[in-house]
């Protein structure tokens, strides 16, 4: 299979550059990995920059509006835009500022410095995004097989089924059984169920499974006695599942 | 250190006979061979529309290719190596021990792939998978052979069979109705299936252009065509392939008709991955569509769960 | 001739990060040279308020993708010295591990991807991989190896899953343990061409006296927690880390910057080095004689050194750790608790610098005050006076302008700041 | 079959040295739940002293042993436009200890449709023809429902099976494999009072079942309740999760995917096993779902479970270890589904006149 190389960039905004640093993990392979790319443009690795990339990968969420700008340009220039990992996807971990006032949260830490700051958005409130690849951080293997997917021009698809089911393959004792909340099942597979197997809970960042079934998974916490606080706080964490209701009944 | 004496030695599963083992798990281990494709060559590939080619296969081994046999309606499971596999019915002649014929819409992730490799290039089949259409037992009647849109690939098969033993069958009419005229398939074929075969061929389109019009060509929908034909309900047989919800429209008419839904035989589609009733995706009710179809007749049919 | 020039790089690459450096000379004369940091800030201190104690570490790893477990372990120590939580044996050995595997695969990464491509001349690894493919080789191997530490241990290598308050969730199995020790037996060749290829580079002459800050703990080479100590011989409690770094803004930078006895000081590998040399394993004290690196050495440069030195170091301390995890029982792995109302810093060395979280709860264990210092925020300063320094230097000595660029660049590299990590 | 009696000192000496020479799992605890009690997994086992005989259950079956969650049928070379298939299937021998009656019922079923059925799965009957089954009873728990299914008992299926007489096993030795390991050591015939033991074992297992499921005429139930309410309102609870086929001796529906390896030289065909309650089970080429509600893909499971599909017979696959209840974490469980299906059908039987209307 000979292929052209995918003229590819990559782009942090607001985050902690954690998914682009797995472009450079899962030693054994990368080597194939670069051969498939012809990288146009990534500062934290590269001192040449060129804008005549076809693919774009964001990393991160938009909080300033340069960020606003620069991703606008990317736009205009990239055939697929790329939400790359879950501050991109979601908002991520970053969207948990958005419930303070701004003015008093840069007080906070900056005094009476001016600071530029906005509500954290995700890629899409922004501009069109054409692919996403979920995860805090993202899966490298999952990045390979998207990308082997993308220069083979082959289908490029995620787990549509919730983490469970990768949770169940890994002989887990599940989470709900040690008394804990567990977010995999509602939230889209793909990670091998990284959390669970190393028993702490899924925390959502992959974001909703498709067609999640909420009100019962809202009555399974309910009917085992669960925090709701807790759950609220799981479900807010990476701000990819819409807000439930607050009541404690 | 392993104790040599408790040391379970291993076996190789194409060895019949091993005395040690517990349960009888000897039967049926000729047929071993399922996952190893045949591999095909790519003879010819003719574009028909802009979501249908026609793409010529031939076994490139000359012994998988003297054994490989079908019987009209069944299908295969055709991989391109690096995209995956998918059903697809045979088309062409079940007596052409030299080339094999599929038709193929552009549909998602694999057949799209196939549309872009060109002639000479290898894929692999594996099959033949299915139920036929029972042509022994139609011998003798008149055929009524009903295709809707891309209906018409599975019908090929049974029809070059009829064509081949013209003589065994009495009338056959084949309706074949599309969307535009345009998406009408093998057309360079009509004139010999008419004059040669003496099939009678009825066409109909949904909307017709104005070329379609200066032919005087029929628009409306294929239960349409059902005025311009006569069928003795005593002595004929139907074959039907389409989108269900033709099956729904086009069986219900015969079956008013009075043929008898025996005698009525739909082929059916649905997503498969194994071709050989063990991954359970095209289930219909309990009945495996790879196995016991695709070729029903419409009793099965309107038995099983949700097939239409 | 008098020159003028002005040098203004945005976004300076290969490192982690938004930040720029400009540079301008009047006259042949420096007049401005500034280290600008221009990341946007996340503001996780705010973020932190109201979550509870349990799920802090997990926030606090999303401060920095290379540094995450470090991130996590402050987080955790914090929050166990405030509820006075005592983790089991087990737990602290495994923490340990996960440390050196993420501090071997910073260090790696930075010698290989970041730093080797300006002595080669190149503007990235990826023509290395054509021209000195064994040197990649010996870095990624060393970089993998990094990695499968911290996966083993914590569950994945950037963003640790199983290290929670009161101890570690999951043990690490012990047949990947045994693996890992064949892993670490296998890098050894690898580890001795990195050493050889350094010492065939010219490190740059430039030195600048300033203060060096570490953890210090006496006896082991200081990872987690200790005593805060500094070569102008300013010795704190842990708790006191605010009299360590005394935090201030600047106009330029969204990252913060620090100061103690002097101007500015620094953290990180040399720094380390500089408090701990005497408490490195034999191996790595041996790669540093064969270097010429002994304490006090004041050449930024040196850092990069220092780094090799500790990758030397970690793999044979790492070694010993599984040996010992093998040996053990490793079914304590977690002390149970309630949450309630604490206050208390915890500082772990990160791969670039003292970290320090400083964590404070209420009743219900709900953090009602987050403070995080980064190492680089404690670095800030410091590259900014070396910007000054090193360019004066250049003009000096008449260099090209992009030979001080260059140089300029390099000096900013060595200290391998991690830029969106101080902006958090 | 021969039977013998060995005492347990002596068969803990006899697994000791299996264990100890071939790959091997059993059950052992992984883990205490919330509420205290010991939670069971088939893991590996290096010495007797790993297995804990006195096990409950395990939360998982051991399928996957037979039918690995993901695993590679094939994988093609490219050179230039042409390619090649391998094709591997070979499996190394190893030994499993401590398989209920329903377990080793459920790889019978599994023998059904995977070997004895059109097209034999190789993959799999390598597995099964190097796995040595050492099976033993127990007494069932609260919610087995396995007599229900006839499955409490197993004659056939194992190299060996144990029934616990008190001081000694009662030895079912299936397989010439077993009797040979066993002639190294100390075996006797069994006597009269044994084999009374041995009734009377059975007649306790016999009785001490609490849970019954009533699964007369089920698939011919299942047939004519294809659209009842029920299905709805189960539905309506089910996460979607897939976690029951999971855990499942006998389900083993799968889905197979082809991906090409990252330098492009290669590509493997993935068999990974899914589950008919994952909402993309029936979605064909142009995303349509054949099976768009909840309700309808929960049903599909306890339609294959309960009244079978041709390949096997259209008997019924489920072997009634409640796994699936167990793990289900919104309460499904085939007692409760079934038994509502039944009220269902029987309330309206007995309205023969005027059915009263569905609330
Ligand atoms: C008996 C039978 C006969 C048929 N005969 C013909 C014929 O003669 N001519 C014709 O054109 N069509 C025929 N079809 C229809 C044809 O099989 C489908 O159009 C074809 O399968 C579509 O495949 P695709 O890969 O292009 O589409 P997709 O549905 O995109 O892909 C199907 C395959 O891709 C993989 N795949 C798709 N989506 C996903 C996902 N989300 N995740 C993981 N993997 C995925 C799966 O492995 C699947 O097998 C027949 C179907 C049947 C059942
Ligand atoms: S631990 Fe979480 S992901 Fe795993 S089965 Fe339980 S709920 Fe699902
Ligand atoms: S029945 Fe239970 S275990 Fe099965 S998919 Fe539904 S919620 Fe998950
Ligand atoms: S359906 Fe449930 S009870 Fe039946 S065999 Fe499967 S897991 Fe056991």
């Amino acid at each position: 299979m000979n292929i052209a190389k995918l003229k590819i960039a990559s782009f942090d905004f607001t985050c902690c550059e954690g998914c682009q640093l797995q472009l450079a993990n899962r030693e054994s392979t990368l080597s194939d990995f670069l051969e498939l790319l012809d990288i146009r443009n990534f500062r934290e690795i590269l001192s040449e920059k060129h804008d005549d990339y076809d693919i774009a990968l964001i990393e991160g969420s938009i909080s300033r509006q340069d960020e606003v700008e620069r991703l606008l340009k990317i736009r205009e220039q990239a055939k697929v835009l790329v939400a790359f990992g879950t501050c991109a996807c979601f908002g991520g971990i970053n969207s948990l500022k958005n419930r303070f006032r701004m003015d008093e949260t840069v007080r906070e830490i900056y005094g009476d410095m001016a600071i530029e700051t906005l509500p954290v958005k995700k890629i899409s409130d922004v501009v069109k995004v054409d692919l996403s690849i979920p995860g805090c951080p993202v899966a490298k293997e999952e990045v390979e097989r998207i990308i082997v997917s993308l220069a083979t021009s082959s289908l490029v698809t995620l787990p549509k089924y919730p983490v469970c089911v990768e949770c169940k393959q890994q002989l887990n004792t599940c989470l709900f059984d040690l008394g804990e909340i567990c977010l995999g099942p509602i939230t889209r597979a793909g990670c091998n169920a990284v959390c669970p197997t190393g028993k702490t809970a899924c925390l959502g960042c992959r974001g909703p499974a498709e067609e999640l079934n909420m009100p019962a998974f809202l009555e399974l916490v309910r009917e085992r006695k669960l925090s709701h606080s807790d759950l609220q706080e799981k479900l807010a964490f990476y701000n990819a599942f819409e807000p439930v209701a607050t009541d404690e009944t | 250190m392993p104790d040599m004496r408790f040391v379970i030695p291993r076996q190789d599963i194409n060895r019949e006979n091993f005395a040690s083992s517990a349960p009888d798990f000897n039967r049926r281990s000729e047929m071993m061979n399922t996952d190893r494709g045949f591999k095909c060559r790519i003879t010819n590939i003719v574009r028909l529309t802009e979501h249908e080619k026609l793409f010529q296969l031939r076994i490139v081994d000359p012994l998988e290719r003297a054994i490989f046999r079908f019987k009209p309606g069944q299908f295969l499971m055709l991989e391109l190596p690096g995209y995956g596999d998918v059903p697809i019915s045979i088309s062409s002649s079940s007596t052409n021990h030299e080339f094999l014929e599929l038709c193929i819409r552009k549909a998602g992730h694999v057949t799209s792939a196939l549309f872009t490799v060109e002639e000479g290039a290898y894929v692999a089949i594996r099959g033949p998978f299915g139920s036929s259409f029972p042509m022994d037992e139609m011998a003798g009647h008149n055929i009524l052979l009903i295709a809707g849109g891309l209906g018409i690939a599975p019908l090929r098969a049974p029809l070059f069979w009829i064509n081949e033993h013209r003589d065994r069958f009495l009338d056959i009419n084949l309706l074949y109705g599309v969307k535009e005229p345009s998406q009408l398939l093998f057309t360079w074929q009509f004139e010999e299936w008419e004059m040669i075969n003496h099939i009678r061929l009825h066409t109909i389109v949904e909307h017709g252009d104005a070329e379609w019009r200066g032919k005087r060509g029929k628009t409306g929908m294929i239960t349409n065509l059902f005025n311009d034909i006569s069928v003795d309900v005593k002595k004929s047989y139907a074959i039907v392939c389409g989108p269900p919800i033709m099956f729904k429209f086009v069986c219900g008419y015969l079956d008013k008709l009075g043929i008898p839904m025996n005698r009525m035989f739909v082929s059916l589609e649905r997503r498969m991955h194994c071709g050989m009733g063990k991954c359970c995706r095209c289930m219909v009710g309990s009945t495996f569509t790879c196995i016991d179809g695709p070729v029903f007749d419409y009793w099965s049919v309107m038995n099983l769960k949700e097939a239409i | 001739m008098k020159r003028d020039f002005a040098l203004d790089i945005r976004h300076l690459t290969r490192v982690e990060g938004h930040a720029n450096i400009q540079i301008t000379v009047r006259d042949g004369q420096l007049v401005d040279a500034r280290w600008a940091i221009v990341e946007t800030p996340r503001f996780f201190e705010v973020m932190l308020k109201g979550m509870s104690a349990e799920r802090v570490p997990f926030l606090t790893s999303r401060i920095c993708g290379i540094c995450s477990i470090s991130h996590s372990l402050a987080s955790i120590r914090a929050v166990e010295r405030a509820m006075v939580i005592v983790p089991p044996v087990v737990a602290e050995k495994t923490r340990l591990l996960a440390m050196h595997g993420e501090t071997l695969q910073s260090h790696a990464l930075h010698l290989f991807f970041l730093v080797a491509p300006d002595f080669a001349g190149t503007s990235s690894v990826l023509p290395l991989m054509q021209s000195h493919p064994d040197l990649v080789r010996a870095g990624l191997q060393l970089k993998e190896l990094g990695n499968e530490i911290s996966t083993i241990t914590t569950g994945r290598c950037t963003h640790p899953v199983s290290l929670v308050v009161g101890g570690i969730s999951k043990a690490p199995d012990k047949q990947r343990l045994f693996h890992l020790r064949t892993m670490i037996q296998e890098s050894k060749p690898a580890l001795e061409a990195a050493c050889t290829f350094f010492q065939s580079l010219i490190i740059p002459d430039f030195s600048r006296e300033t203060e060096f800050i570490s953890l210090s703990n006496g006896s082991t080479y200081p990872a987690i927690g200790g005593q805060l100590l500094s070569t102008d011989g300013v010795i704190r409690n842990e708790n006191d880390y605010l009299l360590m770094t005394n935090e201030y803004t600047r106009d330029f930078s969204t990252s913060k910057f620090t100061r103690l006895s002097r101007e500015s000081s620094v953290a990180g590998a040399l720094a380390r080095f500089n408090n701990n040399a005497h408490l490195l394993r034999p191996g790595a004290r041996e790669v540093a004689t064969s270097f010429g690196l002994q304490p006090i050495c004041h050449n930024p440069f040196m850092n990069n050194i220092a780094q090799l030195v500790e990758c030397v170091h970690i793999i044979e301390d790492a070694e010993e750790l599984i040996n010992s995890l093998l040996n053990m029982e490793l079914s304590e792995i977690k002390t149970a608790y309630t949450p309630k109302a604490g206050a208390a810093t915890g500082a772990v060395e990160a791969p670039r610098g003292i970290l320090y979280h400083h964590i404070e709860t209420d009743d219900e264990g709900k953090v009602v005050k987050a403070d995080c210092i980064i190492p680089t925020t404690q670095n800030n300063g410091n590259i900014h006076d070396d910007l000054r320094a090193i360019a004066a230097q250049g003009l000096e000595e008449g260099k090209e302008d992009q030979e001080i660029k260059k140089l300029c660049e390099m000096v900013v590299r060595s200290y391998d700041p991690c830029i969106s990590c101080s902006v958090h | 079959m021969i039977y013998k009696v060995i005492s347990k000192g002596e068969f803990r000496r006899f697994v000791d040295a299996l264990v100890k020479s071939n790959n091997s799992l059993g059950p052992r605890q992984v883990d205490t739940d919330s509420q205290g009690n010991p939670v069971y997994q088939f893991k590996p086992v290096q010495s007797v002293e790993e297995i804990a005989f006195d096990y409950t259950a395990t939360t998982s079956s051991a399928k996957h042993l037979f039918l690995p969650f993901r695993e590679e049928l094939s994988r093609f070379s490219f050179h230039g436009d042409d390619w090649e298939q391998q094709i591997n299937y070979e499996a190394d021998p190893v030994v499993l200890v401590g398989l209920r009656p329903c377990d080793i019922s459920a790889l019978n079923i599994l023998d059904d449709v995977l070997l004895n059925s059109h097209f034999p799965s190789p993959y799999y009957l390598a597995k099964r023809k190097n796995t040595f089954v050492i099976g033993m009873d127990h007494l069932p728990l609260p919610d087995c429902f396995c007599k229900s299914m006839n499955h409490h008992t197993v004659t056939i299926g194992f190299n060996l099976f144990c029934s616990d007489i008190g001081d000694n096993y009662y030895l079912s030795i299936n397989s010439s494999k077993a009797f040979n390991f066993l002639k190294e050591f100390e075996i006797r015939d069994p006597s009269h009072d044994d084999n009374c033991l041995l009734v009377e074992r059975r007649k306790l297992i016999q009785n001490s079942f609490q849970t019954e499921i009533d699964v007369t005429a089920l698939p011919s139930i299942l047939d004519i309740e294809f659209d009842s309410p029920v299905w709805e309102k189960w539905g309506q609870k089910c996460l979607n999760c897939g976690t029951c086929a999971m855990v499942c001796p006998s389900c083993y529906c799968y889905s197979l995917t082809e991906s090409c390896e990252t330098n492009r030289k290669g590509a493997r065909r993935e068999k990974s096993l899914y589950s008919c309650n994952l909402v993309d089970f029936a979605v064909v080429a142009g995303g349509h779902n054949f099976r768009p509600k909840n309700g309808d893909r929960l049903k599909y499971r306890y339609y294959h479970q309960h009244r079978g599909f041709a390949e096997n017979g259209n008997q019924q696959i489920c072997v009634g270890c409640n796994r699936c209840g167990r793990a289900c974490l919104s309460g499904i469980n085939p007692k409760d589904v079934i038994n509502d299906l039944r009220m269902e059908k029987e309330s309206c039987l007995i309205c023969v006149s005027s059915s009263p209307a569905r609330i």
